[in-house]
């Protein structure tokens, strides 16, 4: 897991690392409302940084509309796939943005959407493996604030 | 549009080369309050300027940075280029803060309000007055 | 007027993983917003999505609020015979 | 409701044809709002399976087909297939009419067709019917150099626009000129300035999360400056459009694009 302040390219270093290491998987600085919904999902699972590569532009120009992609290795076989992908904000009203539900059929374990931020914050998404295991990556998003906007009337 | 005080005459003041020696309001200006207003976008300051506000991600870039304003101005010298710059320069961007007339086609929201009120103008003033580093 | 874009490359070989794109024109109104009057503008979002390829699920989206208007969705599949991929949008409002 | 469609990949042209006339920025300068954004922006633009005007395209080519008004006729009725038919027309508008004898913008010419030849109501500003079809037709001009202005008729109009464009306004007291002339390449706070070439109208902001017509981009720009906005029929709306427009000719037209 980076630190809190890790760039980006650090954070692509530590997590290939990690997916050898299976650090576990601190939880500390995220919002209550955040490690709730993601408890509801992983159930007291152990979730480990690694294998999850999460694509979001560092800084958007238009917090309504931010594209993110998710990729998960993984062989994609009956034997061994992707069942999940979720993704959690952290100041969004609502720490739920999606679930996505893949499997062999898919042949890749992977995702894209655009999604809307309240604010700069770091995003997290999780996948679940058909083994059980819960994976993980984090991504810091830097959300630009309109100059003129039409509700300023 | 909160925060600019309504009104329907601005008070006066006297202008002395470049500068307005007295408080708009007659008394000095807070400037912490003076801080939160300049950080405030709604108050447009930060989309041409930029300055010393770590916590302030996105700053503007057309305009001069406000570091140092303090030494390069005096307070009265700073305090008629927040109420009428044009009046020192007539092709600057940079608005009248404290100014009603001369304008056109001000929309609804804004007409016969000054930007800023006499008491954010000192405000503002003297916050900018403490801002010596370069 | 709901409008949907879809695409899918028009032939594939078998075993070849192809990409399907989604683009389903909705408003997304998370209900998280109010009104000049202080009002809560109710919540209508699409929910649920879903592809099925020759009736069979190949993918599905649980979407919350944070998904931008008009969702987009980005997934794939395994071309494994000619046929038929359905997609079902459905949320608020009895969209469906 | 299920729905099953495909529609075709079609790459963007970024032509640069420079011979540009009455612009304040020199013609070897100029740049379309594209260069300003995000790479990822501009992916969103130029895969026509990504962008979302393309929705707008598509509900244009319904109402396209779909009979109105008391001469119960289709667009299609009169002018066959739009991809043939409208090819290259955006690239002129504002354009002259001649009934009229002042210029009408994309909006008003799709307006006046379906006044005067099927006989039915205007649709409304910015509605969404209204910009699918202005999406449908300026689809059509894609990768053609903008032309409008050419006609000398139009002189006055570029001229009034051009006035406006350099006029100072609102409570901010600021012309469109201190902004899109001299400080296009600066940024107001964390947004680029562009140069005011509107080359992809009408657009998918991010910012609205749908689409939207120049005059609501000026609308917009205006209040920012604190300005009370034209009027959708204003005389100075389209003069200003004709003038942006003007500026902006011999650069390649992306519509519908997206911009922040």
């Amino acid at each position: 897991m980076p630190e809190p302040h890790a760039t980006r390219r650090q954070f692509l270093v530590v997590a290939s690392a990690a997916a050898l290491l299976a650090v576990p998987w601190p939880t500390l600085a995220m919002p209550d409302a955040m490690k709730a919904a993601i408890r509801d999902v992983v159930k007291g699972a152990v979730v480990r940084v690694g294998k999850v590569k999460f694509d979001v532009p560092p800084l958007v120009e238009n917090g309504n509309t931010v594209p993110v992609t998710v990729s998960v290795t993984s062989p994609m076989t009956d034997a061994d796939h992707v069942v999940s992908i979720h993704i959690f904000n952290e100041k969004n009203p609502q720490p739920n943005v999606g679930n996505f539900y893949v499997g062999p059929r898919a042949g890749r374990g992977q995702v894209a959407t655009r999604i809307r931020l309240a604010d700069t914050q770091t995003l997290t998404a999780i996948a679940k493996l058909s083994d059980g295991s819960f994976w993980s990556a984090t991504a810091d998003v830097v959300v630009t604030l309109a100059a003129c906007t039409e509700e300023a009337s | 549009m909160s925060g600019a005080a309504c009104c329907d005459e601005l008070l006066p003041y006297e202008v002395v080369d470049d500068a307005i020696p007295a408080s708009l309001t007659g008394a000095a200006g807070d400037p912490a309050r003076g801080r939160s207003i300049v950080v405030n976008r709604q108050f447009t300051c930060l989309l041409c300027h930029s300055g010393p506000f770590a916590e302030q991600r996105f700053q503007g870039d057309l305009a001069p940075s406000l570091a140092g304003s303090g030494a390069r101005w005096s307070e009265a010298q700073l305090r008629l280029r927040l109420v009428d710059a044009a009046r020192l320069n007539a092709a600057t961007i940079m608005p009248s803060y404290y100014r009603i007339d001369g304008q056109q086609r001000v929309g609804d929201a804004w007409r016969g309000k000054p930007i800023l009120s006499a008491e954010q103008i000192e405000d503002v003033v003297a916050y900018l007055a403490t801002l010596r580093e370069p | 007027m709901a409008s949907a874009l879809i695409n899918v490359p028009a032939t594939a070989k078998h075993g070849d993983i192809v990409e399907i794109k989604t683009l389903m024109s909705h408003i997304m109104e998370t209900g998280f917003r109010h009104t000049e009057t202080g009002a809560v503008v109710p919540r209508n979002i699409i929910t649920d999505f879903s592809c099925r390829y020759n009736g069979v699920e190949v993918f599905r989206a649980e979407l919350f609020p944070a998904f931008s208007a008009n969702p987009f969705l980005a997934f794939f599949t395994v071309a494994t015979e000619s046929g038929t991929l359905e997609f079902r949008w459905a949320g608020d409002n009895g969209f469906s | 409701m299920t729905m099953w469609r495909m529609i075709g990949v079609v790459g963007l042209v970024v032509a640069s044809i420079a011979r540009g006339d009455a612009a304040e920025i020199a013609p070897d300068q100029r740049r379309s709002g594209l260069s300003f954004m995000a790479p990822e922006t501009q992916a969103m633009q130029s895969d026509d399976t990504a962008n979302p005007a393309m929705l707008a395209v598509l509900d244009g080519e319904m109402l396209w087909k779909q009979k109105a008004g008391a001469a119960n006729r289709a667009c299609a009725d009169c002018h066959g297939d739009a991809t043939a038919s409208m090819h290259g027309v955006a690239a002129n508008y504002p354009a002259y009419d001649d009934l009229l004898a002042r210029p009408v913008d994309l909006e008003q010419r799709i307006n006046l067709c379906r006044v005067r030849h099927q006989q039915a109501s205007p649709l409304a500003d910015e509605s969404r019917e209204l910009n699918a079809l202005g999406a449908l037709v300026a689809r059509q001009s894609r990768g053609t150099p903008i032309e409008a202005g050419g006609d000398v008729r139009l002189a006055p109009f570029v001229a009034n626009g051009k006035g406006l464009f350099m006029r100072r306004q609102g409570q901010l007291n600021l012309a469109c000129a201190n902004c899109h002339d001299d400080n296009w390449d600066r940024r107001l706070a964390g947004s680029a300035i562009t140069q005011a070439h509107p080359t992809g109208y009408p657009i998918y902001r991010l910012e609205w999360q749908g689409m939207g017509s120049l005059k609501r981009r000026l609308r917009s720009c205006m209040l920012g400056t604190r300005a009370a906005p034209y009027q959708a029929d204003d005389p100075e709306m389209v003069e200003l459009e004709l003038y942006l427009m003007s500026r902006a000719r011999g650069m390649s037209i992306e519509a519908p694009a997206v911009r922040p």
